[in-house]
């Protein structure tokens, strides 16, 4: 293996985990759920990325697994963190964990409010 | 050094923060303190998971734990959407 | 033709898909996966519910860049306010007015306004003009606004018109 | 790592045996849950602790135990987890159909419910004249 | 090669899958019905043919996907495994009348269930590997949840929830000693593991005798034996007749169990450890017998009564099998197969009583005697001295083999006569409750907006006919089935041979 | 000659078949068949008579079931010859004087049925020449006398006293079958030859006192004896021609006939002699006592067959020959005028309405007839001489005196019990003669009575007849019946006897003297103390039989509703608690302990899975009451096992819980839906300990199991099949290869057990309608975009898994994994867009599917057979093709295309009927809506 890609490799890996570890820190320590809420689903996907863009150069190389398979790992990921980050918001909204902005073009009553969480 | 001892250390280092990811990941599951901050936390932790069985299987140069990183992908925010629709509608299908 | 492939992309992207997944490349797999790119779409086609089209996808290249470039660069941002101290951050929810209609192009744009860092979609008003965005730290609106709508939702625009 | 996993398996049927003892379906079914899972890391420990050498013959190597692990142990765990759920399924549905006919959850219907409550009273009747 | 061993098993399934697309209300159910009682018949006729091939001491080893014993999973057909798959398809034919009668067009994919019932008992007889029969034990319980359930609603939803529960616990039990014996003994099949067992080093006694004895409370669970018999008495009571009576073979599959696995893994040749598990089933089975006993005579309903009749019969195979000789085993079996009629027969006369009185069902302490009785008083005399113990019929035989078979265990002698009289006092307090009472008061003050009494349906009647029938021949026949039954307990108590056999068995194609 | 033995005893039941199946229209033809039986029975037996009367012995022997010495061996020698004429023409006569008795509303069908069912038994009682075919009749006897008894079930004494008499009866027989066994246990036979024969033999044997006890449990209960005697009095419930045939000469009978019978086996040592004779004296006493206060005449004389019974006993149990003699002569004497008796007053109920002594009286005027005919029966009760009773007692006289010095006490005893005896009988007699045929009276009777038809009175007629003859002229009439008899019995110890009316002035003729005086003193002497008929008594005996009864059926009601509550926590824990003790028994039972061997070192990264794993499953014992929490946090958990085995090898097992954890999740929450928010509180600390220590206990014990096993070298089978998977299943991915290959039989059941879930929810589900505690306001969510995205994602699923799907073999994958794969994506489908919108495009019939997964792995399975290669054996074909190269194709690929369709099928039947509940509008409507502001952050749910 040579040297250059072994370090691009560590390197890879080093910020995969970085920010896999930033983003659970970010859950752990922030206060508010909505601020919890970038924390994983940002830092996750880069830092899952880089992971996995490490084991596609780390099996390409040694030959063990030659297809660069762990890109639809990626692409998964992809599809599927917004679904969840989406509904998760949409369950934090719905229990009233943050005040939201009126949506434009409507008039917001008490009543109206409720009913905006669950929209007629 | 030689490089692939450079790669098995990273590897392992990875594992571990990965792992240090997950205990605070665990954190906010077991502390909450509300409903969707524990689903948060459970996602968190399956993500982290397909980074951990990635790692082992660079650890192990084995490409056996690929289809179980792909079903975490593909399919872990399976119990995000069912959690965050319960809370939804409690009928999660309609 | 349409009844038989109803989405060349979708096949296209099947095909690819089984070859890659697969460990080795071989004629078997590629005879395969020709049949999986016709039968799977087939099937698939039968949840479509809106059949939304797919316009042309010459933007997707550099759309793909911009995204990653803009994943790695807000990633390091929120790293750095995740690390920082709390109080530095400022929160807030903001309504995003919409210009695309296509099904697929709203869910792009929620996609990738989640997978940058630092925004979040949180809902898509009923009418689908809007979408709530919540931003980790909102200094200033508009300027959050026109971005969105500038760097994502214009070449998006022309991928799902 | 036999001792982590041993009492993994200890801590799990304890938690599960625990709420298979308490007096709502549901609890129960989640103590039927956690319990299984004592039970399959229990099977699959039979096959002993061997970390990293899955059973999956690779060329060159001896398809000996030195080489990979014990392959039967995890499958019967596969049976046992495709039953389990089976099972699952089952029981859950049963607990809402018995809730929905006997208008209570509790395992023993509305009479389990009605004794439990006048045992609740009872206990707290006792406490109050102790006091 | 002689596939029969494996014929109760395949059949079973393919009736139930081709009755999963016989079931359309276009079809109706003549189709799902004809494809069941072809089913069954070939399930008969394959029965005889193994008890045939049994009869003169032969096991029969079908090894699947051709691998040796030891590898793969075996079929093996010895006499009490072919006896009881007799017993059960004989018991299923007349269950099988009895709800073709109507109950099978109210219970959604009543067929499909019954079938995999059978094919599950049929499995579990038959099956030669330990793990297997967990397999074929949850096979036979799902069905049987089925069968329970299906069609049902109230108070059976709420017992079938402890049914269900109850088994649950009891198979991750199973699983829990499937997994100890594995890691002990390191095979499943159960002629090796015996083997194995003989050679186990002396530090392993204690936890290999842990795990044995874990399953072997599984298998008293699923038979019902003090104090994990709680769960009996509420899911008979409530489920439907046909399945009731199907049920009585199901507490003799876990004494199956404990009679295969005590005798085979624990028989006379696993040295420190042969025969460890008797010593204390036989005052759990006394105790057991006189709680069920009592429980006769607590009944209220006739279905509870004939649910504690179940168990009373379990408790007294149980006291017979742990006595572990070769009589007392050849007189359970006996008693085993007409205590499954007898039981049974008993079932469905409750549902008939049940569904002529009306509201106020088969309960004894109230309401109208059963109109048209005759015929309905007749077959529960017949049942009632037959279970009771009483002569001519199979259960006196079957008590009185089993009494001669204990002399000189003079307290054993005690309990199975008390046994006997309370029950008869029981029955004999059930019977003039429900056939020769007249209204009185009591009962024109039940409000006289009753059900209008079911009219008897000739295939139930039939079926409960048939049953009693075949005590009848059982005590015609009690000679030669008892030198079959014998022959059988001897097979069991010599297991040496049984072993050999397997271990010998090569496969078709491949080296052993 | 065996025969017609054979036919003499299936007579009676062919003809009470023949009754009961026929359903005769005419009573008339009702009553010849069923007389019939015993008409031909007798001519039968008069064709054996003059072997018997040789002193020879007729047997028919067939096998039953040679193995226990049962044999259906029918055995007729004197003893039995004289008892089965007795029970025939007795018989005969009952049929007769019941076909005059019974009224139109009486089915006479039924009663001819239970009598001639009875009468057989009987003979089988009589005739059997072995000795548990005796005891199959003798509980026959129970039974059919049961029914006898409750013919007139409408009536509540009836019920009662059937059920009484067979309590004790059925109750004896049980004993008697223990003594029989051990008869049989000593003598090695159950042969009456055989056990006749070894009467030293038995009376040697350790377990002669208890056999002995055991047997005569059985007589004394049949034959009422005290303290068993009560059930007879209250079996006169039964009809008139039934206690006449039952209560005179055949069922109790039966007690002291086997008294005769087995005389040479066990009779002739002092226990049998102070038992049998202190219980016959007893008896003799109390009936004879008790008969004189009777008001109802059947009492009267159910009483007095109580006191006669008793001194037939006490006879037996003197044991001498003559004492056999006179006991055995007692016997036909009372069964004759006690049946003419019992008739008799069958005869006055019938014309009067009553049998109660208090109402009738002076019948002779009404009845001169049949008021002779009772008063001459009665004065044979009472022992008057020239009748028959007067001989059989003069001889019981006799031999009180008789027995040797050695039992002196007893002796003075014994004569001293017999003259007593003797009095009350007179007494008893005297007072049925005078209360019902002579001073006032009739009182308060619907219609003057007058003499019964013709027929009726000539079973009477007959008997009296007999007692008079007998009682003049024995030795011409009995002499030779009497003879066979005692042959049978003694065999070669019969004593030389001489039958005569006169035996001159001695001891024995001034006991009956003192007794006809006394008795006649005694009755009017309490006449003038006492108001005989003020007299109510209660029978004490049915006062604590019933007592006791009840006693045992409260106790066994309160035991039963106290041990079996229906409790499924008490189910479970008890199962816990066994499994605890039998876990721990073998270390306590001193068995070589565990052998504590060291642990491989944890790598840090264990420990934190272990961390995740403990403290999600701690968590959730803290919030298992919050639901959607704890479901959460099981979550957790279950993601913990999956690395686990991700970790230790197991990358299917990894696979495979992750989809089930994907899988059960939705399941658990879609059933959450419709129970309750969460569980309500315990507040039960007791309880809550106790738990806690059965769970703590279950754990520590099956971690110590497991880590005892896990430390124990490893050997098993699976190194073999490690070897075998590539050669010889062409498979790499061994668990794989054992899933479809090795032990492909348990996956067949695996997914039988899958299917048959699914078709049970659907079952449960596919009607019922049910509601939620409360439901959410509003109309469904849409949601748009992440069902967009779902949608985009489900070829790519779909392709995914049939990639596990064909790659199982060789690698992580499988039909269980692969059709999972299928149906989760589906399942979100169903979330995102709702049932409807799915199912409405996506039609599958989940059902089918799963029936033809079924066939599909059975027929995966079966087409080896046709090669001629057992079920499952795996076929492995490698076709080259041009273009695409090698295609290596597995018969079990087929099996697994089952494996998947069912699982499948079944996941998605589960989740969609689950999905697609009917709510019930009534409860929703009840029930309303929640609160959204009510929800709690904490839990998610309502709080309350
Ligand atoms: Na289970
Ligand atoms: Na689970």
């Amino acid at each position: 293996m040579n040297m250059l890609f072994a370090i691009l490799l560590a390197a890879l890996l080093a910020a995969g985990s970085f920010f896999i570890l930033v983003g659970s820190y970010g859950l752990a320590k922030l206060s508010d759920f909505f601020k919890r809420l970038h924390g994983p689903t940002k830092a996750s996907t880069l830092g899952v990325g880089c992971v996995l863009l490490a084991s596609v150069g780390y099996h390409t190389t040694l030959g063990s697994d030659p297809q660069p398979r762990e890109l639809l790992v990626t692409a998964f990921l992809f599809i599927t963190a917004p679904i969840s980050a989406h509904l998760m918001a949409k369950a934090a909204l719905s229990l009233k964990m943050a005040t939201r902005p009126p949506e434009p073009g409507r008039a917001q009553t008490a009543a109206d409010e409720r009913a905006e969480d669950e929209p007629a | 050094m030689t490089p692939e001892s450079i790669v098995a250390v990273a590897i392992v280092a990875s594992m571990h923060v990965v792992g240090l990811a997950m205990l605070l990941a665990l954190w906010r599951l077991l502390r909450g303190p509300t409903v969707p901050d524990r689903i948060l936390a459970l996602d968190t932790l399956f993500v982290a998971a397909i980074a951990e069985l990635m790692l082992f299987g660079m650890h192990l140069d084995t490409p056996i734990y690929f289809e179980a990183a792909l079903i975490i992908a593909m399919l872990g925010f399976v119990g995000t959407v069912v959690l965050s629709k319960y809370i939804l509608r409690r009928d999660i299908v309609e | 033709m349409k009844r038989w492939i109803p989405s060349w992309p979708l096949s296209l992207t099947i095909f690819c898909f089984w070859l890659l997944m697969n460990s080795a490349l071989s004629w078997g797999h590629a005879v395969l996966a020709l049949v999986l790119a016709i039968v799977v779409p087939l099937f698939a086609a039968r949840l479509d519910r809106e059949f939304a089209r797919i316009g042309r996808l010459r933007q997707v290249p550099r759309m793909l860049w911009v995204l990653g470039w803009d994943i790695v660069r807000s990633n390091i941002e929120v790293a750095r306010r995740v690390l920082g101290p709390e109080s530095a951050i400022t929160p807030g929810f903001i309504w995003v007015p919409l210009d695309i209609g296509n099904i697929h192009g709203v869910a792009a744009l929620t996609s990738i306004i989640t997978l940058t860092p630092g925004t979040l979609s949180a809902v898509l008003s009923d009418d689908r003009r809007h979408l709530l965005v919540h931003v980790f730290d909102l200094k200033d609106p508009e300027a959050v606004i026109a971005q969105i709508k500038q760097r994502y939702e214009a070449p998006l625009m022309e991928i799902f018109p | 790592m036999e001792l982590a996993l041993a009492s993994a398996i200890g801590l799990l049927t304890a938690s599960g045996v625990y709420l298979l003892l308490r007096a709502r379906t549901f609890d129960v079914i989640l103590g039927m849950t956690l319990l299984s899972y004592a039970t399959n890391l229990l099977i699959f420990a039979s096959g002993r602790v061997v970390a990293g050498k899955p059973p999956v013959l690779r060329d060159g190597v001896a398809a000996t135990l030195a080489y990979y692990t014990d392959p039967l142990p995890q499958a019967l765990v596969l049976t046992a987890i495709v039953i389990a759920f089976a099972m699952t399924a089952v029981s859950i549905v049963l607990a809402i159909r018995s809730r929905a006919d006997n208008g209570s959850d509790h395992v023993d219907g509305g009479a389990g419910e009605l004794r439990h409550e006048a045992r609740v009273d009872a206990y707290h009747d006792d406490r109050r004249r102790k006091a | 090669m002689n596939h029969l061993p494996l014929l109760p098993v395949v059949v079973p399934l393919f009736a139930a899958a081709l009755a999963l697309f016989a079931e359309h209300r276009r079809f109706g159910m003549v189709p799902q019905r004809v494809i069941a009682g072809l089913s069954l018949a070939v399930q008969l006729g394959v029965a005889i043919c193994l008890l045939r091939a049994a009869a003169d001491g032969t096991v029969l080893v079908y090894l699947l996907g051709d691998w040796p014993a030891r590898l793969g999973i075996s079929l093996m057909v010895d006499r009490l495994s072919a006896m009881l798959v007799l017993v059960s398809a004989l018991l299923a034919v007349a269950c099988l009348l009895h709800a073709g009668a109507g109950w099978d067009r109210r219970a959604p994919h009543f067929h499909a269930f019954f079938q995999v019932q059978l094919m599950g008992l049929n499995g579990a007889f038959l099956t030669g590997d330990l793990f297997n029969l967990f397999v074929f034990f949850e096979v036979l319980l799902i069905a049987s949840y089925g069968l329970m359930l299906s069609g049902g609603r109230g108070d059976r939803m709420r017992a079938g929830f402890h049914y269900v529960s109850v088994n649950i616990a009891a198979s991750t039990l199973f699983l829990m000693a499937l997994g100890l014996l594995y890691g002990l003994l390191g095979s499943l099949n159960m002629a090796e593991m015996s083997a194995r067992i003989a050679q186990a080093p002396t530090t392993d006694l204690a936890l290999i005798q842990a795990a044995a004895g874990l399953l072997l409370l599984v298998f008293c669970t699923k038979a019902a034996l003090l104090p994990m018999y709680l769960w009996l008495p509420q899911t008979y009571a409530h489920a439907p007749a046909a399945v009731a009576a199907l049920f009585a073979i199901m507490t003799k599959v876990g004494l199956y169990a404990v009679l295969r696995v005590g005798l085979l893994l624990f028989g006379a040749s696993a040295g420190a450890l042969a025969g460890f598990a008797w010593d204390w089933l036989l005052p759990a089975g006394v105790l057991t017998l006189a709680l069920a006993s009592l429980g006769v005579m607590a009944a209220v309903r006739l279905r509870a009564l004939a649910a504690y009749l179940v168990l009373v019969s379990a408790a007294t195979l149980f006291i017979a099998f742990s006595l572990a000789r070769e009589g007392t085993i050849g007189a359970g079996l006996y008693y085993l197969a007409h205590s499954t009629f007898a039981g049974a027969s008993l079932f469905l006369i409750a549902d008939l009583v049940r569904r002529r009185r009306g509201a106020d069902g088969d309960r004894g302490d109230r309401g109208l005697p059963v109109p048209a009785k005759t015929l309905p008083g007749l077959m529960f005399l017949i049942a009632a001295v037959s279970l009771a113990g009483l002569p001519p019929l199979s259960g006196f035989i079957g008590k009185l083999l089993l009494l001669m078979a204990t002399t000189g265990q003079r307290w054993v002698w005690a309990v199975l006569l008390a046994s006997s009289f309370l029950v008869l006092v029981g029955m004999a307090r059930a019977g003039t409750r429900l056939f020769w009472r007249v209204p009185d008061d009591a009962v024109a003050a039940t409000p006289a907006g009753n059900a209008p009494p079911a009219p008897a349906r000739r295939l139930e009647t039939a079926a409960t006919v048939l049953l009693l029938a075949y005590g009848v021949a059982m005590a015609l026949a009690a000679a030669p089935i008892l030198d079959y039954t014998r022959a059988a307990a001897a097979q069991l108590l010599a297991p040496d041979a049984y072993v050999e056999q397997v271990r010998a068995q090569s496969p078709a194609m491949r080296a052993p | 000659m065996p025969a017609s033995l054979d036919l003499l005893l299936c007579l009676p039941f062919l003809f009470a078949l023949l009754i009961s199946l026929g359903r005769p229209r005419s009573r008339s033809t009702a009553a010849w068949l069923a007389g019939a039986a015993p008409l031909l029975g007798l001519g039968l037996l008069a064709t054996m008579t003059p072997e018997i009367l040789r002193g020879g012995i007729v047997r028919a022997e067939h096998a039953w079931i040679p193995q226990i010495g049962l044999g259906f061996d029918l055995r007729l020698d004197g003893l039995a010859w004289t008892f089965a004429g007795l029970v025939l023409a007795i018989g005969a006569l009952v049929v007769m004087y019941a076909h005059y008795y019974l009224s139109a509303r009486d089915s006479a069908i039924r009663l001819y049925a239970y009598l001639l069912l009875f009468m057989g038994s009987m003979l089988g009682v009589v005739l059997a020449g072995n000795l548990i075919l005796l005891l199959v009749f003798w509980e026959l006897t129970s039974i059919s006398s049961f029914l006898l008894i409750g013919y007139w079930h409408h009536r509540q004494d009836a019920r009662e006293g059937a059920r009484m008499a067979l309590a004790i009866t059925g109750g004896g027989g049980l004993a008697l079958l223990a003594g029989v066994l051990l008869l049989g246990h000593i003598v090695g036979s159950y042969q009456l030859d055989d056990v006749l024969a070894a009467g030293p033999q038995i009376r040697a044997h350790a377990l002669y006192p208890l056999t002995l006890v055991l047997v005569l449990l059985g007589v004394f209960t049949k034959s009422a004896q005290f303290p068993f005697h009560f059930w007879l009095p209250h079996a006169m419930a039964a009809p008139t021609p039934v206690s006449a045939y039952l209560h005179s000469a055949t069922m109790v009978k039966a007690g002291v006939f086997l008294l005769a019978r087995l005389h040479p086996a066990l009779a002739g040592s002092e226990l049998f002699f102070y038992l049998v004779s202190a219980i016959g004296a007893a008896t003799l006493l109390i009936g004879a006592w008790q008969a004189i206060f009777q008001q109802d005449i059947k009492g009267l004389l159910a009483y007095s067959t109580i006191s006669h019974l008793g001194l037939i006993t006490l006879l037996f149990g003197l044991s001498t020959p003559m004492a056999v003699v006179a006991g055995l002569f007692h016997i036909l004497n009372h069964a004759v005028f006690k049946a003419s008796l019992f008739m008799a007053a069958g005869i006055i109920d019938h014309e009067t309405g009553t049998r109660d002594m208090r109402r009738l009286g002076g019948l002779r005027r009404y009845l001169p007839f049949t008021s002779t005919l009772a008063i001459i029966a009665s004065l044979a009760m009472a022992g008057v001489p020239l009748l028959n009773g007067f001989l059989s007692k003069e001889m019981f006289f006799a031999e009180t005196l008789d027995m040797s010095d050695a039992h002196a006490t007893m002796r003075s005893a014994m004569s001293l019990v017999a003259v007593l005896a003797g009095i009350f009988g007179v007494a008893y007699s005297l007072r049925f003669v005078h209360d019902t045929f002579f001073g006032k009276g009739p009182r308060a009777l619907e219609h003057a009575p007058h003499e019964p038809a013709r027929w009726m009175k000539i079973p009477v007629e007959i008997l009296v007849v007999l007692c008079l003859i007998v009682g003049i002229v024995p030795a011409w009439t009995i002499a030779p019946v009497l003879g066979a008899a005692v042959r049978g019995t003694l065999g070669a110890a019969a004593p030389d006897y001489s039958l005569a009316v006169w035996h001159g002035l001695n001891l024995p003729l001034l006991m009956s003297v003192v007794s006809l005086i006394g008795g006649v003193a005694l009755y009017f002497g309490l006449r003038r103390l006492l108001d005989l008929h003020a007299i109510v008594r209660q029978s004490l005996g049915r006062r604590i039989f019933l007592f006791n009864v009840d006693a045992l059926f409260t106790l066994a009601q309160r035991l039963t509703r106290r041990i079996a509550n229906g409790s499924l926590q008490r189910s479970l824990a008890w199962l816990v608690l066994a499994a605890i003790a039998v876990g721990l028994a073998p270390f306590l039972a001193g068995h070589a302990g565990i052998e504590w061997r060291a642990p491989q070192p944890m790598p840090p990264l264990g420990w934190i899975l272990w961390l995740l794993l403990a403290a999600c499953a701690i968590t959730s014992l803290r919030w298992y009451r919050q639901r959607l929490v704890v479901l959460i946090l099981l979550g957790g958990a279950g993601l913990a096992v999956s690395l686990t085995f991700v970790f230790l090898s197991a990358p299917d097992l990894a696979l495979t819980q992750l989809l089930v954890e994907m899988v059960s999740l939705p399941l658990l929450l879609l059933g959450m839906h419709y129970l309750p928010f969460r569980s309500p509180p315990e507040r039960q600390p007791l309880r809550r300990w106790r738990d806690i220590a059965i769970a703590l206990s279950a754990g520590l014990g099956v971690a110590v199991l497991a880590y005892a096993v896990m430390t124990r070298p490893a050997g098993g089978i699976g190194e073999e099949m490690l070897a075998r998977s590539l050669p010889e299943a062409f498979g790499r991915n061994v668990v794989n290869v054992i899933l479809v290959d090795f032990r492909g039989f348990d996956t067949f059941g695996e997914i039988t057990v899958f299917g048959i879930a699914a078709l049970l929810v659907h079952a449960l589900l596919r009607r019922a309608r049910m509601a939620p505690e409360k439901i959410m306001p509003g109309p469904p969510i849409p949601l748009p975009v992440p069902a967009d995205l779902a949608q985009i994602m489900f070829p790519l699923t779909l392709t995914v898994s049939f990639f596990l799907f064909l790659r199982g073999h060789n690698a992580p994958g499988g039909g269980f994994v692969a059709g999972l794969v299928l149906a989760v994506p589906l399942l979100m489908q169903y979330v995102m867009q709702g049932a409807a919108s799915v199912e409405s495009r996506f039609g599958f019939d989940y059902v089918r599917c799963i029936g033809v997964g079924l066939l599909a792995a059975g027929l995966g399975g079966i087409a080896p057979l046709v090669l001629g290669y057992p079920f499952l054996t795996s076929g492995h074909v490698v076709w080259t093709l041009p273009l695409i190269g090698d295609l290596e194709l597995t018969s079990a690929m087929v099996f697994d295309t089952g494996v998947y369709l069912v699982v499948f099928g079944g996941a998605m039947l589960i989740l969609s009927m689950l999905g697609t509940i009917k709510p019930s509008r009534t409860r929703v409507a009840r029930d309303g809506v929640i609160d959204l502001d009510q929800r709690s952050l904490r839990t998610g749910e309502v709080e309350r």
